[in-house]
């Protein structure tokens, strides 16, 4: 249903002309079910529909880039964590790859490969959380239960490879922390499977039923040329039919040896974003057993102790090895002098960092291009003029996480 | 493949012996007023037994197996922390949450927005809860019997204007919600308030279009009585009976098969006019919270339970109008004959439990729709209402009514009704293709540059 | 029967005669939360805290908590403990990689000079000792860099276990006492493994000017062989592959 | 990090390449051939004739090439020093611009057009059109060789060593090592120790500094230093090869020497260690800043080391005028009259009736006390304030107190020594002396003071500062009917106030001092006063304020501008252009930062452990 | 990467680049003139056809060892169809911190240009809508510039009188 339905004809219009009405606002949030994180909107509604929106941010904010300039490159891993919370591995291996970029560093093959699985299930954890949530506000809420069922799974999994759920803190400059665990990819095979299944069931609930059909489709729409202009990437851009996702524009780590399709929609609307999700998480499920398959045995971490922390026996026992350590922790990585931007695809789109570096073991400045940022900045062009109730679908397929947007 | 037995047997057992005590122990109770009070008592004994003690039994455990059971649905636990002082290792599939809820709910502060009209403000969970439970008054919960010499109808009241009665009080429970959302002095509640009321209003039109074409059906508004519509579902379509050995089979005339359109018509809009999801806009917890966004304490869990008596009345007069009322599909003559005069109790009593049997499944069908389908838009239970449910409903009584006109004997309209049912078994059961709208654009993927497919080619979608 | 009333333009029209009709596809919704229903009321749970390995008929996954605890993997970062040496005093020698790499500077170390009168050889060679040592766990982010920064193993988060409630703040200030706790962990590049104390060893001082390679003196190790890296709980320890 | 910088060469012989060469600035390559022909050009185009020096291509300077680099220093000048010119570092460890070069750590061999062999940077003299190659590939193996050498027998001993963050060890590992150990390990234990030689540990030297002998990698500076800065020859090498160490001369049994100290500094290991310092506090959470020793009236320059509100210690900081790169024990521990002792809060009253009062509260209460006095009040001050503090007491003293004089407190006498110290324990008499006379006040000797409040005369006294020569003076000033008294750290005079003003340290603000030799230094801020300590100079800006006086000062830069141009001996000083901008940051920056919590302090604090 | 897009910048607006170079990882970077920039912009989307936009921050160099002018504001910009990031750089002083807005050019730019307002204390002549984006308006100074103390403490501000649009029952409407 699309807001044509609420056509204020003349006729109306005389109507009310005696009654002296005002528009009436209500604040959305910043503590509200439907404002992910804690945003507010400052909605003016003429009955239902809505006639401005003022987003306001910052009530998550966290001050990430006046932290990571007062840390090592290495401390910073922890808050890269927190900013796209749904999905930490992409962000976290995301800022290293930009890091990685700037030192010029190649890191091992296993290392890249394993960087790929842990990006994938993160990006499906992440779907799974949008097109859950989707169904959930939605009222659907079976649906959501078994998009979070699935990804609890998944983080299950994650927390074996990392140590932990969600904070993951799993990647080091140079390459990873530790080697995957044995019986891993066994795991992760049994839980994609569920996931599968679970993730179909959604589908089996939402992709056709009519409610769902006429609450997202025609709904939530960006004209391709506002999305362009507003920075939109990631499924929200490629509902709009543009073709453009980094690990196919500018492929990193082993994307370009994979066969995976990125799936595109027409419209632009709440429901080309879902069924772009849905499709995106077969093609990562696809991603991650090719990887599986194709994964070389190597060590995951370079051996440069400018780089790495060298081996715990090391720092035990020799003296060499306790300096490059002292060093490393106290001063953490020398990142050569420079600024690089770089991006990789996050969950909600183009992930990009400018860094830039003083030549000293502390970032100069980190400036992270959250996806959501962008994509949360043009909602107002999408839900201006439309009801109020069309606010809660696109919230959800633009998968609004507070972390990343506020920084 | 391990069972859980005790559940099986458990709910195989316990719950059809509960009710059927509850009913059996009406009917004597009844049977007795009449003998030794006056004739007709039997009906405060069944405003005692019906309003007070099942649709209020059955509501409250609602509030409870709406959580159990959708955590069931969704594969989960559910409730199970509240323990009982001296069965403190026992969860008793959370049975004690019901307690628990209600000690929480009446000692938690009873809070009143500053600004808000205070008068309206505590009237509104009144007005909200007062109609529902009113309601079941017109609803008959088993056949009427003989006990003790006198005829004891299991119903509250039987006036011969019944499903007026229905629309009536129907009516009035808007003004609870529209009060509680505007006295509450809060944009929320207000937005909730006024979509609630809109929104009940709209479907009372299409609820009783829902039920015109059963009314010329059975040529009569009254629920009760051996001409109400729940004792006339009771029989066979003329001629489309038979025995088998001692038991009479045959096609029931069921309002669901005679006017299954009629059926959804209904369900439909007394589900809107229940407020539950797909249709709870005004309460919308994702988007406005709703109208009783400012309640606290019992005077939440009165619009709370509320809710819970509405679905516990809307399935009885499902059952009495569209599902036999308390009557078996068939043989309820053998069932009747096989208990003498003196114990015709014993055969009400049988077909009371079947009653609420049904009203058990109905429930159950009512929660697993507000746990799975998502919720409409506004306006688009304006548009269901308005430009789909109203023209169907006017089409449904006309046909129906030609039909009737046509046959009397409503086999016309029965086998019209049972093609309706197979063209939606038919479409349901067959296999979904696979589709979806990304689809159609996989594919085109790989370097973007190679394709030149710029930005602008895409389409302008949604501008209409 | 035909709800499909048509209030879109053709491009947003729905597809499928069923989807339009609304019920089949709602009753499919209804028999996917049916069958769940039925099959997790009747059917047995399995309680197997590794959720992706539970069979049977039910398809409950809740791990209830406190009743049934979640197996953690190897490597989960939980709670942090100080590592104990042998003679139950902690394997730290306040050295402060920890509080410097740490993030959320949730770490406070105070160092102390062991005396030159206390007996335990041990603490002799090491010469510094945390007075005191404490971690705010409520400041915690749990990201695992004290383990990574730790030079001494003597901080570890492998008690696989949370921070447990407290009822005030201060209750989350880790101190030594409630911080030593576990299996002791030795290494075979222990100091005290290589001389008794800081001093210079006789036989070293006096072979000095006849032998060079002289002061080498053998590992004193316990049991008289070599000493076996703990490995009860598994070293929760970065891992490198050279 | 101990950065053993000398004043650099002058400007104009470094900036004359420097302005031959174009200044491009987006050309990717900083003109590398510019300078230089060829790469090959390691001998100049020229071969010089044997015998015959070529012609020097500036005159009165030698001019050589440094990685291509063209460097022109004076004669005599070090190699390490004129590479550092042109920004190539060349490493080192024995070396020390104040000692005598014994190049015997040959971390700072370099290849030289001059020598077939590597040549030791520091002992090779330089020569006109010599070339030198700090960072070829021969050079590069060396370094590496002699630090895999240097770190054969050093313990692993970073967690537990002081130095750890300061290291020249750890610093020249990273940047020219950087490779894994290849000790063998013992038989059979491949993760076990390396066989390395054992020696003494923890060996106490003396009251100062104790000794670990493995870290040591004998450079000899601390040798050195005791011989020929000190001229107290208590240090020496023992022993041969693999067991050679440094110990003390037995005659001395133990290193006692007041610049015993200065061998820590020079240090450039963790070898010997200050046990004052000893296990205190981390050196890269230490931020530093530029000070001013106060302990005598030399007034040596200094680094305060502070973290939060706490100085941890001082270092001497490069001043050819005055320590050069000294300092004496006895300033270095002077330190701890900075977090010891002091006074935090404004105290009302006198014995039985003291109470202590806000700020606001006790210049009211004095200004009050003051007022019906004004003429009669004696004017003490303390050569321990720094010019700026003196400047506004002084000038408050004055105008609103109508003090004709004033009288020089401060602390006793002590001894002096041969070296640095001083027998006069003040760092600011010349300062207090000039400011007075410019202000037209009479310097009067304390005795004056001591007799005229013992005599009767003087029955109301305003100090700044609570230092005072004589001992009995509390208990004579016990008579006194108002002392207003502003004090750093308590002592027997601060019980005896009416008035207890709490004033804050020269680290908690900038000032400058003018030591005994009429030099005027600088110092700077390490961290905001502590409690409810402010800056002389600001207590009596607001009791002139509250006394109806015009002191309208909000900074002491601001008094030091106002008030300088009349003393003749501060008039020419350029206060903004004294003393190093750059504080040393702690390598934790945000550890302890602007709030002052050193790294996982909490406000409730933490209960303390004990024997464990 | 990027190299044509500063080339064809060139030539169609000869006098807007003031420098070019690359960094470390092979980015062409354009320093732009201060008052090109919405120019630069222009050209890039409408002619060149970068029509992401990517992002827009400022830098500020107080600490480093080139530091003048003090800020450099960067943005970045992507065409699909070339499949090419270009990286732009604009400096202006402490003293005057005002840069023309490319919020005409891309609506994006509007939030990107608040933050860096925010954090930066950058002005963008012509944006009209610049408030704070994550910091409230009674916040002093910028957080992010090299000399805002990691710690600095805010003063406390009370708390702003709210006026309420549209009331209920209580005060029936207008207040």
């Amino acid at each position: 249903m699309s807001a044509d339905d609420y056509d204020p004809s003349p006729s109306n219009e005389e109507l009310e002309a005696h009654l002296q009405t005002r528009n009436m606002v209500v604040n959305l949030g910043p503590s509200h079910p439907a404002m992910h994180g804690t945003v507010r909107m400052r909605v003016e509604l003429d009955g239902e529909t809505i006639v401005k929106v003022d987003t306001e941010i910052g009530f998550l904010h966290r001050g990430f880039q006046k932290s990571c300039e007062n840390v090592t490159w290495t401390q910073c891993l922890p808050y890269t964590d927190r900013l796209n919370y749904v999905s930490a591995l992409g962000n976290n291996f995301g800022f290293l790859h930009a890091v990685e970029e700037l030192i010029g560093l190649e890191i091992p093959e296993r290392a890249k490969y394993i960087r790929v699985i842990g990006a994938e299930l993160h990006r499906i954890c992440d779907h799974l959380t949008a097109t859950g949530a989707l169904g959930l506000e939605l009222g659907a809420f079976a649906a959501f239960l078994y998009g979070v069922e699935a990804r609890e799974l998944l983080w299950d999994r994650v927390t074996e490879l990392t140590g932990a759920r969600l904070t993951t803190s799993y990647g080091r400059i140079g390459g990873l922390n530790r080697d995957l665990p044995p019986t891993w990819p066994a795991l992760v095979e049994k839980s994609l499977k569920k996931t599968e299944e679970l993730a179909g069931e959604v589908e089996a609930l939402l992709s056709r039923n009519r409610i769902f059909v006429d609450r997202c489709r025609g709904t939530g729409i960006i004209t391709t040329q506002d999305a362009l202009d507003f920075g939109f990437t990631g499924p929200c851009l490629r509902a709009n039919g543009v073709k453009y996702d980094v690990r196919k524009a500018k492929p990193y780590w082993v994307y370009d040896r994979l066969d995976f399709e990125v799936p595109v929609g027409a419209s632009g609307d709440n429901y080309d974003r879902y069924l772009c999700r849905v499709e995106e998480m077969k093609q990562s499920i696809k991603m991650i057993r090719q990887c599986f398959k194709e994964m070389p045995e190597g060590p995951v971490m370079v051996d440069d102790w400018r780089i790495a922390l060298p081996p715990k026996q090391e720092v035990y026992s020799t003296i060499e090895g306790v300096m490059a350590h002292f060093k490393l922790v106290m001063e953490g990585v020398q990142v050569p002098a420079g600024e690089v931007y770089s991006c990789t695809e996050g969950a909600n789109g183009e992930l990009g960092w400018y860094l830039r570096s003083d030549g000293s073991g502390r970032p100069y400045k980190v400036h992270v291009r959250a996806p959501g940022f962008h994509i949360l900045s043009g909602v107002n062009k999408m839900i201006e003029g439309r009801m109020l109730a069309d606010l809660v679908p696109t919230f959800d397929t633009i998968n609004m996480i507070g972390g990343e947007v506020e920084q | 493949m391990r069972l859980r037995w005790n559940v099986i047997i458990g709910s195989l057992t316990i719950i059809p012996g509960l009710l059927f005590g509850g009913v059996a122990t009406g009917y004597l109770l009844g049977g007795l007023a009449d003998k030794h009070l006056f004739v007709g008592a039997h009906h405060l004994v069944n405003v005692v037994l019906l309003l007070l003690v099942f649709v209020m039994v059955i509501a409250t455990a609602l509030t409870l197996a709406e959580r159990k059971w959708s955590a069931m649905m969704q594969n989960r636990i559910g409730p199970n922390r509240a323990r009982l002082p001296f069965l403190e290792n026992s969860a008793l599939s959370g049975v004690p949450h019901v307690i628990t809820d209600v000690l929480k709910l009446l000692t938690k502060e009873a809070f009143i927005p500053k600004d808000a009209s205070k008068l309206l403000f505590n009237l509104a969970p009144m007005l909200a809860f007062a109609p529902v439970f009113a309601l079941f008054a017109i609803v008959p919960a088993g056949p009427t019997v003989n006990v003790f010499g006198f005829d004891i109808e299991m119903v509250a009241a039987n006036p011969d204007f019944g499903l007026l009665y229905l629309f009536g009080i129907a009516s009035l429970a808007v003004y609870g919600t529209s009060l509680a959302g505007w006295s509450s002095n809060n944009k929320f509640a207000l937005l909730g308030g006024v979509r609630a009321s809109s929104q009940m209003i709209s479907y009372e039109v299409a609820l009783g279009l829902g039920l015109v074409g059963m009314m010329i059906a059975f040529s009569t508004v009254q629920l009760g009585g051996p001409a109400g519509m729940s004792d006339l579902q009771s029989h066979y379509l003329p001629g489309w009976s038979t025995y088998l050995g001692p038991i009479d089979v045959g096609v029931p005339q069921w309002g669901f098969l005679l006017q299954p359109a009629g059926f959804i018509l209904f369900f439909a809009a007394a589900f809107a006019e229940t407020k539950r999801a797909p249709f709870d806009v005004p309460e919308g917890e994702s988007e406005i919270i709703g109208y009783f966004v400012e309640y606290s304490g019992m005077q939440f869990g009165l619009f709370m339970i509320a809710e819970f008596v509405e679905v516990v009345v809307l399935s009885g007069v499902l059952i009495a109008i569209f599902f036999g009322g308390p009557y078996l599909p068939f043989g309820n003559l053998w069932l009747k004959s096989l208990f003498g005069p003196d114990w015709q109790w014993l055969y009400g009593s049988i077909l009371g439990t079947v009653f609420w049997l049904k009203v058990v499944l109905l429930c159950y069908l009512q929660l697993a729709i507000r746990w799975t389908f998502p919720r409409f838009r506004y306006d688009q239970i304006q548009t269901l209402g308005w430009k789909i449910l109203l023209p169907i409903g006017l089409a449904n009584v006309f046909i129906s009514g030609a039909l009737i006109l046509w046959d009397p004997s409503l086999k016309a309209l029965a086998i019209a009704g049972g093609i309706e049912i197979l063209v939606l078994v038919a479409l349901t059961l067959t296999p979904t293709p696979a589709k979806s709208r990304a689809d159609a654009h996989i594919g085109h993927h790989g370097p973007v540059d190679e394709h030149g497919h710029g930005a602008d080619h895409a389409l302008p979608a949604g501008h209409h | 029967m035909d709800h499909a009333h048509d209030h879109h333009d053709e491009a947003s029209k729905p597809t499928d005669v069923r989807e339009r009709l609304f019920l089949p596809e709602l009753l499919h919704g209804l028999a996917i939360s049916t069958r769940k229903f039925l099959r997790n009321l009747f059917g047995e749970r399995d309680p197997n805290p590794q959720v992706v390995d539970r069979t049977g008929l039910s398809l409950v996954t809740t791990v209830q908590y406190p009743d049934e605890k979640p197996i953690y993997p190897p490597g989960y970062r939980g709670l942090h403990r100080l590592v104990p040496r042998e003679d139950g005093k902690p394997r730290c020698v306040a050295c402060y990689m920890c509080a410097t790499i740490c993030p959320a500077q949730c770490i406070y170390i105070e160092a102390g000079e062991y005396s030159d009168d206390d007996h335990a050889t041990e603490s002799r060679v090491i010469e510094k000792y945390p007075t005191q040592f404490v971690i705010d766990e409520l400041r915690c982010v749990v990201c695992g860099l004290c383990v990574d920064a730790c030079p001494k193993d003597a901080i570890r988060m492998d008690t696989y276990k949370h921070t447990p409630a407290e009822y005030t703040r201060q209750g989350f200030v880790y101190d030594i006492p409630r911080l030593l706790r576990g299996p002791p962990v030795t290494h075979p590049s222990d100091p005290w493994y290589k001389r008794g104390s800081s001093e210079e060893p006789d036989h070293v001082h006096k072979e000095a000017h006849t032998r060079i390679g002289e002061g080498l003196v053998p590992l004193k190790l316990p049991g008289g062989h070599r000493v076996e890296v703990d490995t009860s709980n598994p070293v929760a320890v970065t891992k490198f592959i050279k | 990090m101990s950065d053993d910088k000398k004043p650099t060469a002058p400007a104009p012989s470094a900036a004359a390449p420097a302005s031959g060469v174009p200044a491009t600035a987006p050309a990717p390559i900083a003109g590398a051939p510019q300078s230089t022909s060829k790469p090959g050009a390691a001998v100049p185009p020229p071969p010089p004739a044997p015998g015959a020096k070529p012609p020097p291509k500036n005159p009165g300077m030698v001019t050589f090439t440094v990685d291509g680099k063209e460097v022109v220093a004076k004669p005599g000048t070090n190699m390490i020093e004129a590479a550092k010119q042109v920004g190539v570092e060349i490493p080192y460890y024995c070396w020390h611009p104040r000692l005598s070069i014994a190049a015997n750590c040959r971390m700072c061999l370099v290849e030289s057009s001059t020598s077939p062999k590597l040549v030791p940077a520091c002992q090779t003299a330089i020569a006109e059109g010599m070339a030198i190659k700090a960072t070829s590939a021969k050079v590069q193996e060396q370094q590496r060789a002699v630090m895999e050498f240097l770190l054969l027998n050093h313990p692993v001993d970073c967690s537990i060593c002081d130095q750890a963050g300061e290291c020249k060890l750890q610093d020249y590992y990273m940047r020219y090592d950087h490779k894994s150990s290849r000790l063998e390990r013992i038989s059979g234990i491949e993760d076990g120790p390396g066989m390395k030689v054992l020696r003494n540990k923890r060996k106490v030297l003396g009251p100062t500094v104790v000794l670990d002998q493995e870290r040591c990698v004998l450079c000899t500076r601390c040798v050195r230093f005791m011989d020929e800065v000190a001229k107290e020859p208590q240090l020496g090498v023992f022993g041969r090869g693999s067991h050679e160490r440094i110990d003390v001369h037995p005659q001395f049994g133990e290193l006692k020497s007041n610049y015993s100290g200065n061998t820590v500094d020079i240090c450039p290991v963790g070898a010997l260690l200050n046990r004052d310092f000893r296990f205190r506090a981390r050196a890269w959470f230490l931020s530093a800043a530029p000070s001013v020793c106060t302990g005598c009236s030399r007034g040596c320059s200094t680094f305060a080391d502070f973290m939060g509100q706490d100085t941890y210690r001082y270092r001497p900081r490069e001043n050819e005028q005055i320590n050069k790169s000294w300092m004496c024990d006895q300033g270095r521990l002077s330190y701890k009259s900075l977090n010891k002792g002091r006074v935090l809060q404004s105290v009302i009253g006198r014995g039985a009736d003291a109470r202590e009062a806000g700020r606001a509260e006790a210049v009211k209460y004095a200004a009050a006390k003051l007022k019906p006095l004004v003429g009669s009040v004696a004017v003490a001050a303390s050569p321990v304030a720094s010019n700026e503090d003196l400047m506004a007491g002084l000038t408050f003293a004055r105008d609103v107190l109508g003090a004709k004089s004033v009288y020089v407190s401060g602390r006793p006498a002590g001894e002096a020594d041969h070296f640095l110290m001083m027998a006069d324990k003040n760092p600011n008499r010349r300062g207090l002396e000039s400011i007075a006379k410019a202000l037209g006040l009479n310097v009067e000797k304390f005795e004056k003071l001591s007799a005229a409040v013992e005599g009767g005369q003087v029955k109301a006294l305003y100090a700044i500062g609570a230092e005072m020569p004589d001992a009995g003076f509390a208990a004579k000033a016990a008579t006194l009917e108002l002392l207003v008294l502003q004090a750093t750290n308590e002592d027997a005079l601060t019980a005896q106030a009416q008035v207890l003003l709490p004033a804050s340290t020269h680290v908690e603000d900038e000032g400058t001092f003018t030591q005994e030799g009429g030099i005027t230094q600088r110092f700077r801020r390490a961290y905001p006063p502590k409690g409810d300590a402010q800056p002389h100079w600001k207590w009596a800006v607001e009791l002139a304020k509250e006394m109806g006086g015009s002191l309208a000062w909000s900074s002491s830069r601001e008094v030091f501008r106002m008030v300088a141009p009349t003393v003749p001996e501060l008039a020419s000083f350029e206060w903004d252009k004294q003393a190093p901008v750059n504080i040393k940051q702690g390598i934790s920056v945000p550890a302890a930062s602007a709030d002052g919590r050193p790294p996982g302090w909490r406000e409730f604090g933490a209960p303390r452990v004990k024997g464990i | 990467m990027s190299q044509w897009a500063l080339d064809q910048l060139q030539a169609k607006l000869p006098d807007a680049l003031e420098e070019r170079y690359v960094d470390r990882a092979g980015g062409h970077w354009g320093v732009v003139r201060r008052e090109k920039i919405a120019d630069a912009a222009k050209v890039l989307k409408e002619e060149l056809d970068f029509k992401l936009f990517i992002s827009i921050d400022a830098v500020d160099r107080l600490l480093l060892p080139e530091n003048d002018p003090r800020f450099e504001v960067v943005y970045f910009l992507y065409s699909v169809s070339r499949n090419e990031h270009v990286r732009l750089k604009v400096r202006c002083s402490e003293d005057d911190p005002e840069i023309p807005t490319i919020r005409h050019v891309y609506q994006g730019a509007n939030w990107g240009e608040r933050l860096t307002w925010d954090f930066y204390g950058i002005r963008f002549k012509g944006h009209g809508d610049l408030r704070r984006m994550v910091l409230y308006e009674e916040f002093k100074g910028h957080p992010l510039r090299k000399d805002y103390a990691m710690r600095d403490r805010q003063p406390l501000i009370p708390e702003r009188p709210i006026k309420d649009i549209f009331r209920g029952p209580g005060t029936n409407g207008a207040t």
